[in-house]
């Protein structure tokens, strides 16, 4: 039991229409009985690919995607059955930075009123005690308080993410979901981003739930990892054992497929564990094991029985055959 | 990086002033206001009573610089007449336009779903239906005045803003900065009028003028086929009445429809002007 | 093309039809004023008992929402009642009429889609040029002239300066027993000025549009990825981009048809042109109510099947959409 | 080994709005026949640029090349006529983007665009170009490719869409074939089978690779040598292994520091700052803001880009033995 942030059996779906205007209504599962913990202070790093629901799946632990079952503790109380007024007030706790520093902040508004709203909507403090706040904000991520008065587009890509910091900070919140925060920068200002991220957790004791498909960040960032394919999380567990010795099938296969300084073309480097195709639809996914169809190891049982996430030295990994 | 304060409405500001001509556009129809609204002060004549001989040609007789119709009346104090109603009735049912389309469209692009299946039918209906005829129908239908008219213009034109407003709301609430603004709990009414209109505002503020243009032609319209308040001078109505003879007389056809032109072009070259303020396509890079 | 698509959009069509009827019927039925008066005054006045049997007539003196059945019923029959004042079945008086209006609407849009894309494609091969200038200001010029006033003008021109083309109506009489081939050519010299006047608006807008379609698509990676195959410019332009920047030109042309027919009113006004618009002044002067609902159904209906026409054309023109509902 | 490409003294200049700016300057650099240069740098350094004007497809306007050449078997392309470089493109020199999804032309099938590639450069029947199509799909790991190749880009996935612009690429045997971040925009797995099928295509057509890339993973995995670009100019060039083992450029080094890798435990090193705007570049080297052996010389002069033995770098303070 995390004492922050507990996820069970998470599942979201979206109508995807019909085929024609008498076959049924098909749905695509975008998140499948997904669970997972965040400790206080603790970082959990959500990798997949495009289509792998991780992005959904912290939408809708925090609310902003409607779950279709399942339960998101925050500290004990279930946010899914919250009523609208008590679920506003519940989300100064949560708060989220985003991919993309050029839509993440409303172009109309300057930065003072960008970072004041949230105060303004919470009713925080007084009205000098948020102006206050808004100056210690600024400064707590690096940028300058004669710069409060400015617009979004006159910020580099880098400064904005800190805006974008800034303003999810505002309210104190205790966890910060962050989604592909860094994905939209050059490596060099990528950099600059994970390491002020990495002194808020410390210096603020913030939980993060890190969505990413950068293996390389997320391993640098976070305490705990959870792989996930198609709509599940295939394998979870802390950041050495993932790394280290990772026990499902996929999830060597990710981490074989990150280009690394260490493989040379002058050493002749052959790719391991390369796989072939595509990840299958999320509309109608099929029986078993998602990744079965991918899998080099596949038997008869993982294309008819979905395997369940369970423990495995550490961690917990759905898979029939873990490697060892 | 440009270290002064300006606000995105500030920099295309700027950037309509250096715009040449938007910016004539804008004069040429100041003046056209000005002289309808206080042509009267400096140009003493009556538009609706017989004053010379019918079908005096222009620039013929000092006291009606651009003649006379079939019965005799001063065309420039019927251009200074007219001018007012055309004005009003393109303002009012642009509003009109403006105020349904832009209801219509933020809550089907906001609320998506049955919301916008409803909303997005009830304007393809009303997009179906011929829009001058339909506007005709009405002003018989409910005694031609102005005020008749203008409603009817606004109640056949509302549908293209409407989409508009839709397709921009949809961009809009993708974006990550709505998202910011639902997950700092912002109540679904701020989110549409406080944060995603004035972002949807630019396109908007264009169709709006370009609304006004298409309204003054629609009553221009309306009224030259006799269907407006015949109690009224307006343009369309002069070119209507001196329909009859436009192959003994050009002049009295000819300025109503010069004046209309004028109004419709120059509001025109405003549009184009604040949407090329607007468009960072144009002043980026 | 998925046939379900296609059954959903005729339904819709045929929905969208009935909504016509019903806000038309409801809307002239609650207007102020008495049909009855003015069917009375048609005749030339009227007493009381005579008022009382043209209602029984009519139907007037029934309840709204009977009146309202009866006459769904009748047009579902193509049944628009008989005219008060021309005193003839309706749906006879349109179908006099509406094959001309259709002649005038599609000649005219075909002409302005023609040259307007073809302005607009010349524009966009050089966005900074004199043709790409010409092309604004033709089109903001396009936008602000009224139609029926261009009609005005263009007969003044040519009925005393340049009596090339006729000014008026659709036929000659002279040739009314001319040979079919005669009489085509004889509509077809009568049709220019009309068209012509109808097209300037839309041509504008087509050419305005089709500047900025095509620069956009110029301006896109798969234009990119021609050029880096060694694609000719004008394979680049007339095959990889005019197929593409052809699609949004698709959607407004469908969404112009009922803008278009109100253009053709009042040009068919001015040219004596013999198609529905005449038509449309005449019973809405007279408050004909059965031929303003017929004009209505009828426009409604070219504007439907319009719409529906283009829908098909656009989802054979791009493949993303084929076999969606 | 014989240069096919080489590139020399190469500027290419942008009209702005803050006026003409220099985006490419004195650019210096050759391929040999069956390598891969990798061209490395973050976003606006010119690595693009750099392609575009080797398929002389610099936009213009606004776009222009301001000085230098380009030479392609030693026949200088810079002022070729059109025609001729319609021919040499896609024939003698292809290329491949960043955005698979948009790369293609949505309203033509995948077959249609592969033929009309083949039928513009070689006499061949059209039935042929098909068959020869479809061959081209199944080389590039397409399957079912005589069904997949009457299909629609948008009928494909983004890897898929990426395969069938390689083998689009290929069809002329060319011998040059630049590969514009060709899978920034893909999943890393499916990254890897790109990058992989590359490698293959490389072997078997003997092609030489201009490999643009931000990521140095890429560059340590795919490439034979590297030159590093910044703010329009390159600042190292040398083989592969010399550039990730020992970088001698302080921007270089900072760029390989920076990276998040599985194997490192290390903190990350930040670079200070941000890239200038090219038009706000000065005088001096274009890094010397955010670089830490930084003097007054560097704010004076800008480096030209100096060969130590194998290793070529544009750095007063290397010169000078200051680092």
């Amino acid at each position: 039991m995390s004492d922050l942030l507990e996820v069970r059996d998470l599942s979201v779906r979206f109508d995807a229409g019909r085929a024609s205007l008498f076959a049924p209504r098909r749905w695509l599962e975008a998140v499948r009985g997904v669970s997972f913990g965040i400790d206080r202070g603790k970082a959990l790093g959500i990798v997949g690919e495009s289509g792998s629901g991780k992005t959904t799946t912290a939408m809708a632990a925090i609310r902003l995607t409607q779950a279709a079952a399942g339960r998101v503790l925050l500290e004990g109380e279930d946010l899914l059955t919250l009523d609208e007024a008590a679920m506003r007030a519940r989300r100064k706790d949560v708060q989220l930075i985003f991919q993309d520093p050029y839509s993440s902040l409303n172009p109309r508004s300057r930065v003072r009123d960008i970072l004041r709203e949230p105060l303004d909507l919470m009713e925080v403090g007084t009205r000098a005690s948020r102006e206050e706040r808004v100056r210690e904000l600024i400064d707590l991520v690096g940028l300058r308080v004669d710069q409060l008065p400015l617009f979004p587009h006159q910020f580099s890509g880098g400064q904005r993410q800190r805006i974008s910091i800034a303003r999810a900070l505002a309210t104190a919140p205790k966890l910060l979901v962050c989604d592909e925060p860094v994905s939209a920068l050059d490596v060099a200002i990528q950099a600059q981003i994970l390491n002020l991220l990495l002194r808020l957790k410390e210096e603020l004791d913030l939980g993060y739930l890190f969505i990413s498909h950068d293996l390389g960040v997320v391993r640098y960032l976070c305490d705990e990892v959870a792989v996930m394919y198609l709509g599940r999380i295939v394998e979870i567990g802390p950041r050495a054992q993932v790394f280290e010795s990772p026990r499902h099938p996929y999830t060597r296969t990710l981490l074989a497929a990150v280009p690394s300084l260490k493989r040379r073309k002058s050493s002749g480097f052959k790719r391991p564990a390369a796989i072939e195709g595509d990840p299958p639809s999320p509309i109608n996914p099929p029986k078993g094991c998602a990744f079965a169809r991918r899998c080099p190891h596949a038997k008869d049982i993982c294309l008819s029985i979905d395997p369940a996430l369970e423990p495995r030295a550490g961690g917990r990994v759905a898979c029939h055959f873990p490697v060892s | 990086m440009d270290e002064s304060a300006q606000s995105p409405a500030a920099e295309a500001w700027i950037a309509f002033c250096h715009n040449i001509p938007a910016l004539a556009g804008l004069l040429i129809l100041l003046g056209i206001v000005a002289l309808t609204l206080y042509g009267t002060l400096f140009y003493a004549g009556d538009a609706y009573e017989i004053v010379w001989a019918p079908h005096e040609k222009p620039l013929t007789e000092s006291d009606f610089p651009l003649g006379t119709d079939y019965l005799g009346r001063d065309i420039v104090a019927g251009l200074i007449a007219g001018g007012g109603p055309t004005l009003a009735v393109g303002l009012c049912a642009a509003l009109l336009t403006m105020v349904i389309g832009i209801a219509f469209g933020a809550l089907a692009g906001y609320y998506g779903g049955w919301v916008d299946i409803v909303l997005m039918r009830i304007t393809e209906f009303f997009q179906v239906l011929p829009a001058l005829l339909f506007a005709m129908v009405l002003v018989t239908l409910f005694s031609p005045s102005l005020v008749t008219i203008a409603i009817a213009i606004g109640v056949v034109s509302w549908p293209q803003t409407a989409r508009l407003t839709r397709a921009e709301f949809l961009k809009i609430k993708e974006l990550e900065y709505v998202t910011a603004a639902r997950a700092i709990g912002t109540r679904d009414r701020r989110i549409i009028w406080k944060v995603i209109l004035p972002n949807a505002a630019p396109p908007l503020i264009v169709s709006a003028t370009l609304t006004v243009g298409v309204a003054i032609l629609f009553e221009a319209g309306i009224s030259f086929l006799g269907l407006g308040d015949p109690n009224t001078m307006s343009w369309g109505l002069m070119i209507g009445m001196n329909r009859e003879y436009i192959l003994d007389a050009w002049w009295p056809v000819t300025f109503p429809g010069l004046a209309i032109f004028l109004t419709v072009f120059s509001v025109s070259l405003l549009g184009d002007g604040i949407n090329d303020a607007f468009n960072p396509r144009l002043r980026e890079r | 093309m998925s046939g379900s698509y296609l059954i959903k959009r005729l339904l819709w069509g045929v929905l969208l039809m009935a909504g016509v009827v019903v806000l038309n019927f409801l809307l002239i039925r609650l207007a102020p004023g008495d049909a009855a008066l003015v069917i009375a005054g048609e005749m030339g006045g009227a007493s009381e008992e005579m008022l009382a049997s043209i209602r029984k007539e009519y139907g007037l003196d029934r309840p709204l929402m009977v009146q309202l059945g009866l006459y769904l019923a009748d047009m579902a029959r193509l049944d628009f009642g008989q005219s008060f004042y021309f005193n003839q079945p309706v749906t006879g008086l349109i179908a006099q009429r509406v094959g001309a209006t259709i002649l005038l609407v599609i000649v005219a849009q075909l002409l302005a889609i023609f040259i307007g894309v073809v302005l607009g494609v010349l524009a966009a091969r050089n966005p900074g040029g004199p043709m790409s200038a010409f092309v604004s200001v033709f089109a903001t010029i396009g936008y602000a002239v009224p139609v029926f006033w261009t009609g005005i003008m263009l007969i003044i021109l040519f009925a005393s300066v340049l009596p090339i083309f006729p000014v008026e109506g659709m036929q000659s009489v002279k040739l009314r027993e001319a040979g079919i081939i005669v009489k085509s050519l004889d509509i077809l010299h009568h049709l220019v000025l009309p068209a012509f006047t109808l097209a300037v608006i839309y041509l504008a807008q087509y050419a305005r549009l089709s500047r900025a379609s095509m620069l956009e698509v110029l301006g896109s990676d798969y234009i990119r990825t021609a050029r880096a195959k060694g694609a000719s410019e004008a394979s680049v332009l007339f095959k990889h981009a005019l197929r593409n920047a052809a699609l949004p030109i698709l959607t407004v042309a469908g969404l112009q048809f009922g803008n278009l027919i109100s253009g053709a009113l009042l040009v068919e006004t001015v040219f004596n042109w013999p198609g529905m618009g005449r038509l449309a002044f005449d019973s809405i002067l007279r408050r004909d109510h059965p031929t303003i609902l017929g004009v209505l159904f009828f426009s409604a209906a070219m504007v439907v099947v319009a719409n529906l026409l283009t829908d098909l054309a656009y989802r054979f023109a791009d493949p993303r959409l084929r076999g969606r509902t | 080994m014989s240069r096919i490409l080489e590139i020399d003294d190469l500027a290419v200049d942008f009209d702005t709005r803050f006026g003409r700016v220099r985006a490419l300057d004195g650019v210096s650099v050759g391929l040999e026949a069956g390598e891969t240069l990798g061209l490395v740098g973050e976003s606006g350094c010119g690595k693009s640029i750099t392609a575009l004007a080797v398929m002389g497809l610099v936009p213009t306007p606004p776009g222009r090349i301001g000085a230098g050449s380009i030479r392609f078997c030693g026949e200088e392309l810079i002022k070729a006529p059109k025609s001729r470089l319609r021919n040499l493109r896609g024939a003698e020199i292809a290329m491949i983007f960043q955005e698979p999804m948009s790369s293609l032309n949505p309203v033509f099938t995948v077959e249609d665009q592969i033929v009309e590639a083949i039928m513009l450069h070689r006499p061949i029947e059209y039935d042929a170009a098909r068959r020869e199509a479809v061959a081209l799909l199944e080389r590039v790991g397409i399957p079912e490719a005589a069904q997949r190749a009457r299909d629609y880009p948008h009928q494909l996935s983004g890897g898929m869409r990426q395969r069938v612009m390689i083998a689009m690429a290929v069809s002329c045997r060319p011998r040059v074939l630049i590969a514009d971040e060709p899978t920034t925009a893909l999943d890393v797995t499916v990254q890897a089978q790109i990058f992989d099928l590359l490698g293959e295509i490389q072997h078997e057509f003997g092609v030489a690779i201009i490999l643009i890339t931000h990521d140095m993973g890429v560059i340590s995995e795919m490439a034979d040598r590297v030159a590093v670009m910044y703010a329009g100019r390159i600042i190292e060039e040398a083989g592969a292994d010399d550039v990730l083992d020992h970088p001698q450029h302080p921007y270089t080094r900072g760029l390989i520091a920076c990276i998040p890798t599985l194997e490192d435990d290390a903190s990350l090193r930040e670079i200070p700052g941000v890239v200038p705007p090219l038009h706000a570049l000065g005088r001096g080297c274009a890094f010397a803001d955010r670089c830490a052996y930084m003097d007054a010389r560097c704010r004076r002069e800008r480096p030209a880009l100096a060969p130590t033995g194998h290793h070529a770098n544009a750095c007063l303070a290397v010169a000078e033995g200051r680092l």
